[in-house]
């Protein structure tokens, strides 16, 4: 089988967005930013957020990491813009729930492009990987009271 | 030779008989942990059904037989790293517990305001974390040893970070990323010079090579038995007696105690004082069968096999275009350990695609996060080969990572 | 049933089809450790055979199985006793190791001069040295419960001794000398209503009954694998996450580390924080085996077969004259451990007679020194019952110990 | 088999040793003192001597333990009075020797009556207990410069 079953994670779509990320850069009018690091592999990334009447107006990221948490973290900021903080909430749970191999309900719907990276639920090792910009963007909106803050990714949550 | 060793070698691993997604499975992570022959499986088995009971109090035949079973592998270890004696062997959950008894027994008790202490660039976090912690708690400096451009420790830097404030140097005798085998004896002489002792992490040398303390003239050693094929959950700490008499236990409670009043305790002699609880006899039991399976075989043959192992994969690696090879290139420099960058690719994604073709290695920083940010990389990836390993296995590792190159081509640049 | 329950059973034992001394083999050394049956030994060696490699970091297939058994094992020890969360179970080396850490670590952290720990004269050295140590680190005071002239724990001394200046009341589920269990439950709210945290060291109730720390509301719990049909080398402590997550890690390197640089170093959250370097991955594995084990059976059933094993095994034991038992006579009140001494005979020389009659107990002060003064006894015989242990096994028990009476009867008076 | 077997460690002589032992007491002359704790049974056992022209001119013992113990100190007494520091040393390594199973080579000649302890041999949980006098003069010998000395009995010992 060998290579071949690659496929089904590097979908072309998948491989794009990594070598030409959307959203990636800094933002200038950025309110809220946070910077998580994943320790398994050494990747930081960091998202930063600019709202507009309690909407993700624009959104950008900045940081290295493999080809997965490169394109899960473009397909995030493309999913994201104009979406309130419960719906942002929903989708991160959608997302956590289809890369584990728990639920695909809705996720055409609710993910948009995002559910590409179905295929990750058969890479169990590379879930963190797709998981890093998704929980940085949830942990924004969660602290979006706060000016600005940073925080560490751990391999064992959510 | 080095064929029919292995081809026989093979047969006693069973583990590595099986197919890992439709691929005959190339393990190449051997410096996580090791797979274990059939006579190290059997060994502990065989002490469950026949001989298992607690060891030391009891008067029963079982006791006994376990007792007898649990301190002759003390001296077998001995034996194996060629310690002057038994009684300087202590067993422990593996090398991080190792370590961090030294530091929080020997270095709490003997580093004074103002020490330093004295560690390398290319320390596993094992042999690293428990000497910050020391310094901040004793209000001791860590300092660290820089290494050369191709990986080597730089013993020029050693000479000046040793000084007679350093209380501890503690180096690793193989690096788990590099490869690299540093001059330990020559460190420990440095350190002796200047009134230091000389810790050193085996965990990456003693699977590899002949290991002789009194040889090299180091005051504490430690490794661990599942990166020799022994099972998981048992290690070694060595130290000279004049120093583990001089250090207090840190776990209290069980066979290590000599007597017990309300409000005062007094403790067993080394290594006992040490072994706090029911320790791990089943794995002390599984490290005497791989002590004598690695013995069987001969440690110079095997590190003589390694070399010839890595010699004839690290020129087939260098040809492939894009691949950085981290460490030096001179395989008598170097153990069976090899990290490397695919130019352009993340190392995640590199071990994923091996990984389908039934090749597995490791990648991420290795438990050396220091040394990433030293060589400028967030990670590697990394194989490391043992004693099982063909020449067959670099083949199917090169070819995979050609593979991988190929299949990457059109996405990332 | 009880008896067919146990022909079935003892096939899966393998080492108790075994002659010692011409006798079949009785092994009543249960207290000590148990043995495992072919399930549990089968599965470590089916994880060498087939998944072995190490966890967490490991992006191939190997690693993500063994990862997925080791973390799938938290889980299922978490149901074992009703945790509210497997991120509040740690793995340890067993009960001591267990008990330790929380003396060194919340200990050391939150007990301030002029404090006091509660423990009570019955206590394992487990249970009592890392409290008499922690008194002296932080300037506390160890005190004990007294206990009733049947060996019971005496509730209006525990509510004397435990006042507002308590810290820590740690005590034993169940006592592995008298058998007698302890009334925790009613000790936390005591301790509670005091403002301390109430540790239990149920290294000889888990084996026997079922465990649920949320109904016995106490705030650490641990016990031993091995004790419990598991491999040697693990256990686990459970406490409640408020208060691990303010806990200090012990053991530095490995898994437990978030990040790493040059002098400052950040952990994970628990349970990996106190998880340093490589984990018995193959000891959780036969963990998670006995819990299947065990619950397949279910605790209830083994609780209500050992009480009836011990029922008609006690009054056979009471019709020796000279032969005295500590700890109450009630089967409800006690586990499968009947501690004995033979007037006139030392227990040393009874466990020796034992033993030639094919009966493995154990003799001494079984990890228990004050206790011992504190009935005024140098040491005991101890017979320990387990699962597989059956109503013959006692009448060979009672036999030999005739025998042995009949032996030295024209020896010492 | 079964307790027919126990007849190799408990002969008859030692059964008589251990019920009515010699020289069990406490001496008033005594020069030398020391107590040994076997922590695996909680046995103690004081070993006192007196010495004239630098050999051993009475000893005593005290202290609770079992057959083996009370036997092997009352044989041990028997034995070592009139002996030199130096016989009795050499007495303390034959008797060790023979009661770990290493070498019987003249123990008749060296040790006498304890000869009778050899048994002990085939019954490895029970040589520390025989030890334990042993071990006691031993150290007192040692130790026989200081006035009076207490020391733990440790099992890895000898
Ligand atoms: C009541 C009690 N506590 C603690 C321990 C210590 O357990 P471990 O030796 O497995 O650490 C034991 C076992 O000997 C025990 O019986
Ligand atoms: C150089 C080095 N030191 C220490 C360790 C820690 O060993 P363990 O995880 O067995 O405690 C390792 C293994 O990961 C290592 O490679």
């Amino acid at each position: 089988m060998g290579l071949s079953r690659l496929d089904n994670l590097y979908r072309q779509m998948i491989l794009e967005h990594a070598a030409h990320p959307h959203h990636h850069g800094t933002l200038e009018n950025a309110e809220h930013q946070l910077e998580l690091r994943n320790p398994t592999c050494g990747d930081v990334l960091t998202v930063q957020v600019a709202m507009k009447e309690d909407k993700v107006s624009d959104v950008a990221f900045s940081g290295s990491g493999c080809t997965i948490s490169q394109a899960s973290a473009s397909m995030m900021t493309d999913e994201v813009i104009g979406k309130t903080p419960a719906q942002i909430e929903q989708m991160v749970m959608t997302f956590s729930k289809m890369v584990t191999g728990d639920s695909k309900d809705n996720i055409d719907d609710i993910l948009g492009d995002a559910a590409i990276l179905e295929g990750v639920a058969q890479f169990p090792a590379r879930i963190k990987c797709a998981m890093l910009a998704w929980k940085a963007i949830y942990q924004v909106i969660e602290n979006s009271n706060d000016e600005s803050s940073i925080g560490l990714m751990r391999h064992d949550e959510l | 030779m080095v064929k029919k060793m292995n081809k026989q070698l093979i047969e006693d691993f069973p583990i590595l008989d099986q197919k890992v997604n439709d691929e005959r499975l190339v393990y190449l992570d051997n410096a996580a942990t090791t797979q274990k022959p059939r006579a190290v499986i059997e060994a502990v088995a065989n002490y469950y059904y026949h001989d298992n009971a607690n060891v030391h109090r009891g008067v029963h035949t079982l006791a006994e037989r376990a007792t007898a079973q649990f301190e002759g592998v003390r001296k077998k270890v001995a034996h194996f790293i060629n310690a002057p004696s038994e009684q300087e062997i202590i067993y422990t959950k593996g090398t991080t517990e190792a370590l961090n008894w030294v530091a929080a027994s020997y270095g709490r008790t003997f580093v004074k305001p103002g020490d330093e202490i004295v560690i390398s660039y290319m320390e596993h976090h094992s042999n690293l974390v428990p000497w910050q912690i020391l310094a901040k708690k004793n209000g001791a400096t860590l300092k660290y040893i820089d290494l050369l451009s191709d990986g080597q420790l730089d013993i020029e830097s050693a000479k000046k970070q040793i000084t007679d404030k350093t209380a501890i140097v503690s180096v690793a005798h193989a690096s788990n990323v590099l490869g690299v085998i540093n001059p330990v004896a020559e460190l420990a002489k440095i350190a002796h010079k200047h009134g230091a002792i000389m810790v050193v992490d085996g965990a990456q040398s003693t699977p590899h090579m002949k290991i002789d303390v009194q040889a090299l003239d180091i005051d504490f050693f430690a490794f661990s038995g599942h990166k020799l094929m022994a099972p998981t959950g048992i290690g070694i700490l060595w130290g000279k007696s004049e120093l583990l008499e001089q250090m207090p236990p840190l776990e209290f409670g069980g066979e290590m105690i000599d007597w017990v009043q309300l409000q005062e305790t007094t403790f067993k002699k080394a290594p006992w004082k040490f072994e706090g609880g029911t320790q791990n006899i089943a794995g002390v039991v599984g490290l005497g069968a791989a002590i004598d399976y690695l013995e069987s075989i001969g440690m110079e043959k095997i590190e003589s096999y390694e070399k010839s192992l890595i010699a004839s994969i690290l020129p087939e690696l260098l040809k492939i275009t894009g691949l950085e090879i981290y460490g030096p290139l001179d395989p008598a420099k170097r153990t069976g350990i090899i990290s490397f960058n695919l130019k352009g690719l993340h190392p995640h994604d590199v071990a994923t695609a091996l990984d389908m073709e039934g090749v597995a290695i490791r990648a991420g920083h290795h438990c050396a996060q220091p040394l990433m940010e030293y060589l400028n990389v967030a990670a590697t990836a990394r194989a490391s080969f043992y004693l099982y390993n063909t020449i067959e296995d670099g083949q199917r590792l090169v070819e995979a990572i050609r593979a991988t190159k190929e299949f990457f081509k059109n996405g990332i640049v």
